[in-house]
């Protein structure tokens, strides 16, 4: 157990600690030559906007993410089934056609009403 | 996982590590070159043999470069951003073979970081927290194309990572495993017949069409490099960013192109097996490796091709390709596949019947992906609604007077 | 016993013990695409109805008559409805979700009748089904009927309401069929997991349901604050159900219930365990003090809804808290029964007192919802054999009489166009008497009056309570009563004793709501004064899978 | 010793995080510290042996919810200055009730598991004597299928809990079914709107109403019904703004 993450963690520090290293490196070697320009947001030259926090974004992307919770959980189910559905037999994939089946009817009923267009 | 010697998790650990950085580099280069030759111009050539030290050179550039950080970000998370995506980006190989069994000062092992149990959910797990270096380096920069560009990629690459799992849920179940190293063992011997790989491109032909749409979603690149288009976006999420911290979008952007044709490699072509052609053991140690190393850059060439020869996709029609085919044929494929295994337990099937079958198959899922992906009007629903709606719906202009107060306040 | 039992291999399935949700389950699933299906609706129906039919035939022949009859008609009838209704899909949404939960209702007595009582007099058989995820006993019965019966008065009721607050979508009878087999499949569920998730389904439903009128301030909110008390309620009982998991290692009620009493079990462990779960049950039911979003939800809900809320929810509520104490934690009866009494104590005098102090007929009745929780706890605490019936029975007589009382107030509500107070209902009595009767009956039988179906309820309710020796929590249910029982009176007062202030248009009967409020009121007439079939039902469902 | 020191580490980390996503004043990073949070719960699942368990965690909490969280965040226009704040009584109050919980539960825990009477305390002897199933590791359990606890919890899953794994497609489809009507401005299905159909064959019931006495919405008059607002979800649907 241990030995089979050791190596994990081992690549998570030298990555971390190359990807830290650059950044900390740059910031020492770089210049730093700031002017009001540089330091306002980047807006094709035009004066930027103010608030950019206000903004709200399409209720769309909230529909993209809620549908990605829902068949992210269909896909985590897939998994373990599919380690041992073999020892099911025909009921584990029908227990399964089943479970996919009622999502397909979400599924198709969430294309009709139009909540896969992106208009 | 027998016990190893301490340095044996340290050497394999960094081994790969600098593999992967070495190809990445190699990757940004031959991107230069090949593209340039496909647009009939020369590309770098004055550093080194072919310019193949432009790289470098360009990577230390980067450290002298001024670092600005503009006054409205949000300082740790403008920080935090591109460290999140090179770090999922190298975590993301950990469990990808990239040779053989090697010998070293007495210790055998695997050249891989580790096998873990849960191998391929790893990537998919990494993948999926790669999509915070994108998402926070859009909200952090606090300016407009960022912001834009940040919740655009990343609604793309969730989008494309349930394509994605379900192709590899297919890889899973015909394999009945979640290691790597047994999706890469099951791939190894002959396939439907002789002299023919087994690889799981073949027998699952319509998982690895989505799972290779689904890669050059999810690496962002061409042709569906959406959350940069330079013509509506600028930059996309990194437009604030300069310097190394855009040198670490940049590398992670190139190293997800190495990570996505090495998974691609690993789940779908047999990683580094192949033949070693009876060389002696003192050698063929290396052949995984020239294999692998072959596989996958293969598919890296594909990549720079697709950059080179595609237009840039419309992002309505990159979303409607993601949720409305590849994720119900994915699931309808996941489903045949478990079928398909279930009979070939059950009763001893001819190879005919299953080249058969597998046509049958295949035909019918490649069928549904291009009726699915072709232009809308073809599989458009009328929209009944919309004109009635608005008639019907008498105050519509009350609708849109409460927006306007909604969006004032 | 570590977790739970190991069950390999292809698991039983015992078709009969969810033969009734399956009805409505399809049929939720049919009208969904049904509504999205546009001019293709016959596509849809056609062929599911043939599969239907071909399912029912073949039931038929293996000697499965009813369950086979029940599939025929509705695989019949779905075609027959989209071709007789054409241009109005919302009628077929409704019909066909009427009919589903009338099969479903067929399936519950078929169910009885032929597997879990086959003899008819003798005691009630209970069936442990699906690896014990299914128990089917008197709860799940009783359960069933309760909900299969709201949900069948409450399509009718709400339909012409809907359409006329223009609120109507094809996705309210989908979702209602879903909160309806979430609540029935609650009343049978046997472990922690399948609780949960049959909570969820129905919680989830509703959170939909009461912010169903989207441009009505107070229907946003409801859903809203249905949603933040519900979720927090559901988050506490889940942290409650994982600590009884840790300290007993399984998740099947009965395995804790054996396991909860032995030396090793941390008994610490559970009583926390217990203490979250009542928590999270007690919010689920609005058992005072966890009672604050009822009169709010209740309120902003479209009034069908509320309907629906207020009657169903209980049964399904009390139906997990039954199986939950007197199945699981029968052993831990020294903790649970003095919370629960004080909870139910204080429930029946608060919610009485602050009803009586509304103006809106909405709040009231949601006040009175909450009263009436106070009053079923009282069964749940007697812990006994006749305590369970008797709460069985109550949210029977209370659903229906609180469905009647809906339905009287949908139909003020749509002469009024807004909320009803007392001066709406004045000299209602002249104005439309068969209305002011119909919620005049209900209001007796919510008060319990003799001859009604609410006063054989309080009646076995508060014997149950006295024979286990709980007269004080009797006495203040007695209490409760009186006082409640003014407000109800008052209401029926002011319909009668009162004239009629100003002009204002007849209350809009629709034939439906008039049906089912009609169908209603016999009932709880009919409860009242021949309760005897029913009662036999309750007491000889007093079985339990343990 | 290594299962100690990662348990100390994700431990603290846990709980650390845990104080941060109530501690800190912006939203986007109290939501990163929840992710962390997530995160370490996942290395303590790591810890227990339950591999599978702890990826999905990560997939799941860390990949997915949180990410819808983010994106919620974004769609309403959450302002960076826009702080959390609590009424100072009621921040006391959930303070004493965490407080209350924690001390309950260390209580219960505290006493049977370390005491060397129990059978998860440090005397061997008693766990070897009496019933001691429930002190093992997961690692004995998993033992056999060395798939970090996939193969067990999918015989487990499919075997045993079939009915509520059914059930939770139910409940997944209703939350497919929110999301899509949060998601839609409008209220009515278009059809049913079509006067024609009020005159269809068969009148709804109560259509016989709705000339006489109203022609719109019930519960509002015409000029409130344009000043009440939607849900801000719904609104906020700033159409045009991202082309």
């Amino acid at each position: 157990m241990f030995e089979e993450y050791l190596p994990v963690l081992i690549l998570a520090v030298v990555a971390t600690a190359f990807a830290a290293g650059s950044l900390v490196v740059s910031s020492l070697v770089g210049p730093r030559v700031p002017n009001p320009t540089k330091l306002s947001a980047y807006e094709c030259g035009n004066e930027p906007l103010a608030e950019i926090r206000t903004t709200r974004f399409p209720i769309r992307f909230y529909l993209v993410a809620m549908l990605f919770l829902i068949f992210d959980i269909e896909t985590v189910f897939l998994y373990p089934w599919a380690v041992v559905f073999r020892s099911f037999g025909w009921f584990g994939l029908a227990q399964m056609g089943v479970f996919v089946a009622i999502l397909g009817v979400a599924f198709v009923y969430e294309f009709g009403r139009g909540g896969l267009e992106w208009d | 996982m027998s016990e190893h010697a301490l340095w044996v998790p340290f050497f394999r650990a960094i081994v790969v590590f600098v593999y992967f950085l070495l190809v990445t580099a190699v990757l940004i280069w031959a991107e230069r070159r090949i593209v340039a030759r496909m647009q009939a111009r020369l590309g770098p050539n004055r550093i080194g043999p072919f310019g193949a030290l432009q790289t470098l050179v360009d990577g230390v550039k980067m450290f002298f470069k001024e670092d600005v950080t503009p006054a409205m970000v949000d300082r740790p998370v403008f920080v935090l951003a591109p460290l999140i995506g090179v770090i999922a980006g190298f975590l993301s190989m950990a469990v990808i073979p990239i040779g053989g069994e090697v010998t070293l000062f007495g210790e055998t092992f695997t050249l891989v970081v580790s096998d873990l149990n849960v191998g391929v959910l790893w990537i998919l797990a990494m993948g999926s927290i790669h999509v915070y270096s994108v998402f926070l380096a859009g909200w952090s920069s606090n300016s407009p194309y960022p912001l834009m560009g940040g919740v655009r990629a990343s609604a793309q690459m969730i989008s494309y990572e349930i394509a994605q799992g379900l192709a590899v849920a297919s890889v899973v179940i015909y394999t009945g495993s979640l290691r790597v190293g047994d999706i890469v063992a099951a791939q190894s011997g002959d396939g439907l017949f002789p002299g023919m790989p087994g690889w799981n491109a073949i027998v699952l032909f319509p998982a690895f069409l989505i799972f290779t749409i689904g890669m050059v979603a999810e690496a962002g690149r061409p042709p569906f490099d959406l959350a940069e288009a330079e013509g509506e976006l600028v930059g996309g999420f990194h437009t604030e960013y300069s310097g190394m911290k855009f040198g670490m979008f940049m590398l992670a952007e190139f190293m997800n192109v190495v990570t996505m044709s090495a998974i691609m490699v690993t789940l779908f072509f047999g990683g580094p097996s192949g033949p070693t052609f009876g060389l002696p053991d003192a050698v063929a140690w290396v052949m995984p490796m020239f294999w692998f190393f072959v596989k996958m850059s293969a598919f890296i060439f594909f990549f720079i091709l697709l950059r080179g020869a595609l237009p840039r996709y419309r992002y309505d029609r990159l979303m409607s390709l993601g949720w409305k085919v590849l994720v119900p044929v994915g699931l309808v494929w996941a489903l045949v596949t478990a079928a398909i295994v279930l009979l070939e337990e059950q009763t001893v099937l001819t190879t005919e019947v299953r080249i058969g079958l597998g046509v049958a198959a295949a035909v019918l899922v490649g069928a549904l992906l291009f009726v699915g992906a072709a232009p809308e009007d073809a599989d458009a629903i009328p929209d009944e609604r919309d004109p009635q709606d608005d008639a019907a719906q008498a105050p519509g202009a009350a609708d849109r007077a409460e927006n306007a107060e909604e969006v004032g306040t | 016993m570590f977790l739970a039992q190991s069950a390999l291999g292809v698991p039983d399935i015992a078709w009969s013990s969810f033969a009734p949700e399956l009805v409505p389950t399809t049929a939720a699933l049919v009208l969904l695409l049904l509504g999205v299906a546009g001019r293709r609706r016959m596509a849809v129906a056609a062929p599911v109805g043939l599969a239907a039919v071909a399912l029912g035939v073949w039931l038929i022949t293996i000697e499965l008559n009813l369950p086979g009859a029940v599939a025929v008609v509705l695989g019949v009838a779905l075609p027959a409805l989209v071709v007789a209704f054409p241009r109005t899909p919302s009628l077929v949404q409704a019909w066909g979700a009427g009919l589903a939960l009338a099969g479903a209702l067929v399936l519950t007595l078929w169910q009885y009748t032929a597997v879990l009582a086959p003899v008819g007099e003798g005691p009630m058989l209970v069936q442990n089904a699906l690896q014990g995820s299914i128990a089917n006993d008197g709860i799940a019965l009783f359960t069933r009927l309760t909900v299969y019966v709201t949900a069948l008065l409450v399509i009718p009721m709400g339909y012409g309401y809907l359409r006329q607050r223009r609120i109507y979508r094809s996705e309210f009878e989908p979702l209602l069929l879903l909160a309806t087999v979430g609540m029935a499949a609650l009343g049978t569920a046997n472990d922690l997991i399948t609780i949960f998730i049959a909570l969820e389904v129905f919680t989830l439903s509703l959170y939909i349901l009461a912010g169903w009128a989207r441009r009505d301030r107070r229907s946003e909110e409801a859903g809203l604050k249905y949603f933040v008390t519900s979720a927090i309620a559901s988050a506490v009982l889940l942290y409650g159900m994982a600590l009884v998991y840790v300290a007993t290692g399984t998740v099947d009620l009965p395995a804790i219930g054996l396991t909860i009493g032995l030396v090793t079990t941390p008994r610490s462990v559970a009583a926390i365990g217990l203490a979250l779960i009542t928590v999270g049950v007690a919010f689920k039911v609005s058992l005072a003090p966890f009672h604050l979003w009822t009169p709010d939800v209740y309120q902003g809900a479209p009034t069908n809804i509320t309907a629906f809320m207020a009657a169903a929810t209980k049964a399904a509520g009390f139906a997990v808290i039954l199986r939950l104490y007197l199945v699981a934690f029968p052993t831990l009866e020294a903790l649970w029964v003095p919370v629960l009494s004080v909870l139910a104590a204080i429930t029946m005098l608060y919610g009485a007192y602050l009803a009586i102090v509304q103006r809106d007929l909405k709040r009231i009745l949601a006040y009175s919802s909450i009263t009436h929780a106070g009053y079923a706890t009282i069964g749940v605490v007697a812990n006994s054999a006749d305590g369970l019936s008797a709460t069985l029975w109550y949210l029977l007589t209370y659903a229906i009489g609180t469905a009647a009382a809906f339905g009287a107030l949908i139909a003020l509500e749509r002469r009024r166009q807004g909320e009803v107070t007392f001066a709406d209902l004045r000299g209602l009595g002249r104005e439309a008497p068969d209305l002011a009767a119909v919620l005049a009956l209900s209001m007796l039988s919510l008060a319990g009056i003799p001859a009604t179906a609410g006063f054989v309820g309080k009646l076995m309710v508060f014997r149950a309570g006295i024979d286990a020796g709980l007269t004080w929590l009797v006495v203040i249910g007695v209490v409760s009563s009186v006082v409640a029982a003014f407000f109800y009176l008052r209401i029926a007062g002011v319909m009668f004793l009162e004239e009629p202030t100003g002009e204002r248009g007849r209350p809009q009967v629709s034939t439906g709501l008039s049906v089912t409020v009609s169908v209603s009121a016999v009932l709880v007439i009919y409860l009242g004064i021949q309760p005897q079939l029913f009662l036999d039902l309750a007491s000889n469902a007093a079985a339990l899978v343990r | 010793m290594a299962e100690a020191v990662s348990f100390w580490v994700f431990a603290v980390l846990a709980l650390g995080s845990a104080l941060a996503v109530v501690a800190m004043r912006n939203i986007v990073h109290a939501a990163l510290m929840l992710v962390l949070n997530l995160l370490a719960i996942a290395g303590l699942y790591l810890t227990l042996q339950a591999t599978f368990i702890s990826i999905v965690q990560v997939l799941v909490y860390a990949g997915a919810i949180m990410v819808l969280f983010l994106f919620v965040v974004m769609l309403l226009g959450v302002d960076r200055d826009d702080t959390l704040t609590t009424a100072p009584r009621l921040t006391a109050v959930a303070v004493a009730g965490a407080a209350l919980l924690a001390v309950a539960l260390l209580a219960a825990f505290v006493g049977p598991y370390t005491s060397p009477a129990s059978v998860c305390g440090a005397d061997t002897e008693v766990a070897a004597s009496s019933d001691a199933v429930r002190c093992i590791g997961l690692d004995e359990v998993y033992g056999e299928d060395g798939q970090g606890g996939v193969v067990l919890l999918g015989e487990q899953l499919f075997g045993r809990y079939t009915f509520p794994f059914e059930l939770a497609a139910l409940l997944l489809t209703v939350a497919t079914i929110g999301a899509v009507i949060l998601a839609r401005r409008r209220d009515l299905d278009p059809e049913d709107l079509d006067p024609e159909d009020l005159d269809g064959s068969e009148p709804p019931p109560g259509a016989a109403g709705l000339g006489s006495t109203s022609s719109d919405a019930l519960d509002l008059d015409p000029g409130t019904a344009a000043a009440d607002t939607e849900l801000v979800l719904d609104t906020a649907a700033d159409d045009e703004r991202e082309d």
